[in-house]
Order: structure tokens, then C-alpha cells, then sequence
């Protein structure tokens, strides 16, 4: 993917991407199925069967994974803070 | 006061989040022209409950995102007027849910909150109206893939952000709708779930939910504010989306409260048409 | 073969077996031929007046499928768009007789020598698309889409 | 003029729905109501030629499309055909919300679930009409 931006920062340098919540995720993998980037991965003999593989290709404020989550096993960072870090960013990045 | 409301709660009995949703019916209930629809008694005998279906607006209380009561009401091809999802409600309120089964604090002050918050957009709903005049005409630059058109318009009152979603801005309220790069992907829009009137709605906060066959998109708001209308028309005709985004398909109005601030996350015409041009490249390319 | 963008349009006739055998072989071209860059147009709504379909058909290079000899996907094209590529007559391939079954139409119904009257088409399909002049490209290069074609 | 329904399916070949209308119509005039309903080839409806002028002018269609446009109701009233009752496949899918259908090369279960549904209520009103 050539897409490494968001709002001109560095996709990188942005934390946005699903948290999995061990406790609950019962490894129905419905968000596996769901994600059209490939953010998650599936990992059938490992005893921890689903990892974040992509977490770049994570686009940014998009939650509708854990929408689907019967469980609710996956949470995502506040929004305002990744707002205002990006805003942050941008300042420094014009006044540098 | 809540009125006459056909109330199906998913009443799932093994989580905390399903006994609330059985409470916040039996609670409503108290008020007599509300009628609870047993999920479970509703499988087997679905004729016992047809006149209150018919007669009342049908409100939705899912315990978890698993939705089961959402469902069943698709299964019966209900039209569902409203809709809450307890885990939802508590995180937008910051209540975090133990895993018990028996209510305590927390959980009763959740269900106070929701009770409220019904209260209060049921009286405030009869304001839902079409103050703003969005009499201009969009104006369109187009580019095709395949045999697919991609409309951005390209008015200088629009704003986008690069979750694929325009405001239309004039004074301090916006109309907030998808782009086409949205209806084109999800193809044809079964499923519409408006944002609340007069929720607060964050800057990149979410701001209703689209839904076909392919997949859910979740409106992220390009804009902070209070919703102050909403397109009801969407939820019995979510097609209007595919027809058009932007004009029959619009999603909601926003009262706006820092525009100046939300101003420095958003683009104008020219960045988001090449943007969008790239993703629709890069999907199919 | 290059590379070309075609836009292939079937009648998915109805009546007879011969509709169930041009939408079924225009489909496979679609799905398993990916060195042809194919994008199956929606007859019923280029018919209806359906903008994005007239509108590739007359850019782009088209070839009809029909599944019998009244030829009305063909008709319909050079009516609204005025020149077609190519076409094919099913009935020509498989026969009239087998062409006109009206009993077996449902895909449930089909049997594997119904399947290999798929293949048949499938490949004079191909050579349809193999004998467009590169003139009939007005220049362009679009990118495939799969929206909503899945 | 002959009394049978004509029952017409968009047949749409870019997705699903279009499938499920082809498939649901197919099952009703083959196997559910031969007697009473018949189908003719959208394409064919359109293209003027007088057999099916005569054929389609003033009689009781009913159509069946996969998606908003409408197609197959649009045609059937291009050709002059008076459609008694337009179905819709969408309608009959929101009541099976989260559920896939297959392609719209062939149906899965489900989609065979949808089509049987909707088959049925094509019969049903062809039964109110005869």
C-alpha cells in the first residue's frame, strides 16, 4: 500500500488500531472476516489464535470492528487524544 | 414522557449488559401504553404479540453487540423506530459494566441515564425538521473505473474527511452526509441507523451507521456539534444513499460548536477527489 | 494476449436454456479468465437507461452474448451504443434444439453437459475478444472495479 | 390473448439480487404455477418485434427486481406490458440480516432459503389473480 498519510502525518506515527482484550475474545473471528484490510490475522496452531498483524493498514477513527464484536474484545485509543496528536503534529511538522 | 412504545429487549440472562436491557423494559413499562415483546416467548408464539407490533413504534434494547434482539426484529421484518445497545450506552457514558449479574450502582445509574435520554429525545423529537435551506445545487466533478462514476461535489462550502464523509457548511450547522466511494463499495444499502437528535457528536465521533450485505460503514463525523436533524427518511429507504449521497442521501444536520478547530482536520474538494481517486485505484487496481 | 478492458454484455434470456448458458459462460469470462480485463454489463439496466452501462459500451470495446437466434442483447447494444465488437449466438454453438429447452433453465436443474456447453461459449467468447481491433479503443486506460460486481 | 401472468425478473448479472429474482421467477413459472404464469425474456420485450408486442401489450405482469433501479418493471412498461405487482428482492433479504447469498453466478442455501420465500409470494399472487 502506497497510502502512508493521514491528514499529511505519517500513518506511523499515529496510534490507531484495535486492542484485543484476551479475557473476552472468544476466537470467533468474526472480525478476522469483517476487516477488509487485513488488520487482523489468524493464527490456527498458535495457542493465541488472533493477533494485530497490520496495524497500519488500520484506517484512522474507523471502529466498526468492534462493532461487530460479540464479545467486545476490542477497544481502540481515545479519539480526541489521536485528534488532538495528529493537530500536534501537523504544527510541528509546518513550524520544522 | 415515552409513549406508546413496543419494547424488545434481548433480556440475555447470562450477561450484565442483558439483565439491564430486561430492566430498562419492565421499567418502561410502568407507563401503560408501553407493551413488552418477549424475545423468547415471541419464537414460538409470534401472532400473540402482531397487535401490539401494529399499534405501537417498535424500540429496540440490545444487551451487547451481538444484537440479538436486532435481529430477531429483521428476522420478523419489523421496522424498528428506535434502537439502544447497552454496552454502547455505557461506554458513551463512561460507565464501565461488572460482570454480574446482579445491578449495582453503576449498572443503576446506567439505566437511569438511558431512561432520560428517552425522555428526553421523545420530546424533543416533534423539532426534527428541515430548518436549513440546502437550496444550492451541488455542483459535480466526476471520474469513472470501469463502468463505475464516482461523484465528489466540488462546492467550496463542502468539507471532507479522509474517512470518505462531507459536511456541507453554512454559518454555524452543517449537513453531514457519505461520499460515493462509500455507496459504491457497500453496493445496494439495506440497513440505516440515524445518530441520536441532539446527541454531542465529537470530531471524528460517530455519527450513524450504513450497512449492506458487503459490509457496515459508520459515519465518522467531519464535524463537532449536536445533531439537530436527522434524514428519517433513510430508514425505511437506505437506497437513497446509493441513489445519491449527497442530496436525496444526506445523513444529518449539525449544530456546530468549534468549526474553526475541526477546520484544521478537514479538506476541501481538491484533496479529496485525488484522494478518493487513489483509493478506488488501489482497490480494484 | 494484452491487457484490454472489454465490457461483454448477455441477454440471460428467460425462456430458454440458451439465456441460462450466455449469462453463465459471460460470468465465468468475468471470474476466471483474469487475463481479460471483462466488466459484464447489466443488460436489463442498459436497457432501462442505466448511464454508467451506455456510457462504458459506447467508450469501450463490447461484445453481446445471446442465447438464441433473435439476437436481442446484440440488437439492443447497437441500438443505444451503435457499434458492437463482436457477438455470439449461442444456438449457433450448442444448437437450436438445445438452445430452446424450455425446461432446463434453472442453474440447479443443469447438468455436466450443460456445463461443458458453458466452457464452449467460454471459449468463443475468447476469440471473440481476441479479434477486436486495438482501434476500436478510443485511448483510455481505466483500472478494473470490482464494486459491486462480486 | 392468452391469459397466463407474465412474470419477469431482472435477471441482473453484476449481483446477487439479480440472480435470486432470475432463480425465484424460474421456480415459479416452471415448477410452482406452469398453468397460470409464463415468463418472457426482458430482452426480448424490449426489442419491439411484433410477437411480443402483441404478447406483452396490456397484460398482467408481474416483475420481480433485484435492486432500486427497477429495472424489470421499467422495461415491462416500456414494452407496454401493465405490471400488477412489482416485487422487490431486497425486501425479502432485510429479513435475513448478516446472512451472505453466493455469487451471482450461483446461489448458496441461504440464497436458495430467500428464493424459495420469494417464490412463494410470486405464487401467491398469481393464485390472487386467477
Amino acid at each position: 500500500m502506497s497510502e502512508t498519510t493521514f491528514m499529511g502525518v505519517e500513518r506511523d506515527k499515529i496510534d490507531w488500531k484495535p486492542t484485543i482484550d484476551y479475557t473476552k475474545c472468544d476466537y470467533c473471528m468474526e472480525c478476522v472476516k469483517f476487516c477488509p484490510h487485513k488488520v487482523f490475522e489468524l493464527r490456527e496452531t498458535e495457542e493465541i489464535k488472533l493477533i494485530i498483524r497490520n496495524a497500519n493498514n488500520c484506517v484512522v477513527f474507523c471502529r466498526a470492528c468492534s462493532k461487530i464484536c460479540g464479545p467486545d474484545a476490542l477497544s481502540f485509543p481515545d479519539k480526541n487524544t489521536t485528534t488532538q496528536r495528529i493537530k500536534d503534529i501537523r504544527k510541528e511538522e509546518s513550524h520544522g | 414522557m415515552v409513549e406508546n412504545y413496543a419494547i424488545l429487549p434481548c433480556n440475555g440472562l447470562d450477561k450484565c449488559a442483558g439483565v439491564i436491557s430486561r430492566e430498562i423494559a419492565i421499567k418502561l413499562c410502568a407507563n401503560a401504553s408501553n407493551k413488552i415483546i418477549c424475545p423468547v416467548h415471541s419464537r414460538i408464539a409470534e401472532a400473540k404479540y402482531n397487535k401490539i407490533v401494529n399499534e405501537h413504534a417498535l424500540l429496540v434494547i440490545d444487551g451487547c453487540q451481538t444484537r440479538c434482539a436486532s435481529k430477531l426484529a429483521a428476522e420478523k421484518n419489523l421496522k424498528i423506530s428506535r434502537k439502544i445497545t447497552v454496552t454502547e450506552e455505557a461506554k458513551n457514558h463512561h460507565i464501565e459494566l461488572k460482570n454480574d449479574l446482579n445491578l449495582l450502582e453503576n449498572e443503576n445509574n446506567l439505566i437511569e441515564i438511558i431512561l432520560n435520554g428517552l425522555n428526553n429525545a421523545e420530546n424533543k423529537a416533534a423539532t426534527v425538521s428541515d430548518e436549513l435551506q440546502y437550496s444550492y445545487k451541488f455542483t459535480y466533478t466526476t471520474f469513472q473505473n470501469g463502468k463505475f462514476i464516482f461523484r465528489v461535489p466540488s462546492n467550496p462550502e463542502i468539507y471532507f474527511n479522509e474517512n470518505d464523509c462531507w459536511a456541507w457548511v453554512i454559518g454555524n450547522r452543517a449537513r453531514i452526509g457519505v461520499t460515493d466511494f462509500v455507496q459504491q463499495n457497500l453496493s445496494d444499502i439495506l440497513y440505516f441507523t440515524p445518530p441520536e437528535i441532539d446527541a454531542e457528536v465529537d470530531q471524528f465521533g460517530e455519527a450513524g451507521e450504513i450497512e449492506s450485505s458487503k459490509s457496515v460503514f459508520e459515519l465518522i463525523s467531519p464535524v463537532s456539534g449536536k445533531v439537530i436533524a436527522i434524514n428519517d427518511t433513510l430508514v425505511t429507504k437506505p437506497d437513497f444513499i446509493n441513489e445519491n449521497p449527497y442530496e436525496l442521501g444526506w445523513v444529518a444536520e449539525i449544530e456546530l460548536t468549534d468549526f474553526k478547530s475541526d477546520k484544521e482536520l478537514l479538506i476541501g474538494f481538491d484533496q479529496y477527489f485525488e484522494i478518493m481517486k487513489k483509493k478506488v485505484e488501489e482497490l480494484n487496481g | 494476449m494484452s491487457v484490454l478492458k472489454v465490457g461483454v454484455l448477455s441477454c440471460s434470456g428467460e425462456e430458454c436454456l440458451g439465456g441460462t448458458i450466455s449469462r453463465l459462460a459471460t460470468r465465468k469470462v468475468l471470474e476466471e479468465l483474469k487475463f481479460i480485463d471483462t466488466v459484464t454489463l447489466c443488460l436489463p439496466l442498459y436497457l432501462a437507461g442505466g448511464e454508467e452501462e451506455r456510457n462504458f459500451a459506447s467508450v469501450f470495446p463490447t461484445i453481446s452474448v445471446d442465447g438464441c437466434d433473435k439476437l436481442c442483447a446484440k440488437r439492443s447494444t447497437e441500438k443505444y451504443s451503435g457499434k458492437i465488437s463482436g457477438f455470439i449466438d449461442v444456438s449457433k454453438i450448442i444448437g437450436a434444439e438445445n438452445a430452446l429447452n424450455t425446461k432446463i433453465v434453472r442453474n440447479k436443474d443443469l447438468k455436466d453437459e450443460h456445463l461443458q456447453m458453458v466452457d464452449k461459449v467460454v471459449s468463443e467468447i475468447v476469440k471473440a475478444i481476441s479479434n477486436i481491433s486495438p482501434d476500436s479503443y478510443s485511448g483510455k486506460s481505466f483500472h478494473g472495479c470490482g464494486c459491486g460486481s462480486e | 390473448m392468452d391469459k397466463k401472468v407474465k412474470v419477469i425478473p431482472c435477471s441482473g448479472i453484476g449481483k446477487v439480487y439479480g440472480l435470486m429474482a432470475r432463480e425465484a421467477v424460474l421456480k415459479t413459472v416452471i415448477e410452482l404455477c406452469p398453468e397460470k404464469s409464463e415468463t418472457v425474456c426482458l430482452a426480448y420485450i424490449v426489442t419491439g418485434d411484433k410477437e411480443v408486442k402483441e404478447k406483452m401489450e396490456g397484460s398482467d405482469c408481474i416483475t420481480v427486481d433485484g435492486c432500486p433501479k427497477m429495472c424489470a418493471s421499467k422495461n415491462v412498461t416500456i414494452a407496454g406490458g401493465i405490471v400488477i405487482e412489482e416485487i422487490k428482492v431486497l425486501d425479502t433479504v432485510k429479513a435475513h440480516k448478516g446472512k451472505k447469498f453466493g455469487s451471482p453466478t450461483q446461489l448458496n442455501d441461504d440464497g436458495e432459503v430467500v428464493i424459495n420465500e420469494i417464490a412463494e409470494k410470486i405464487a401467491k399472487k398469481i393464485n390472487e389473480i386467477n
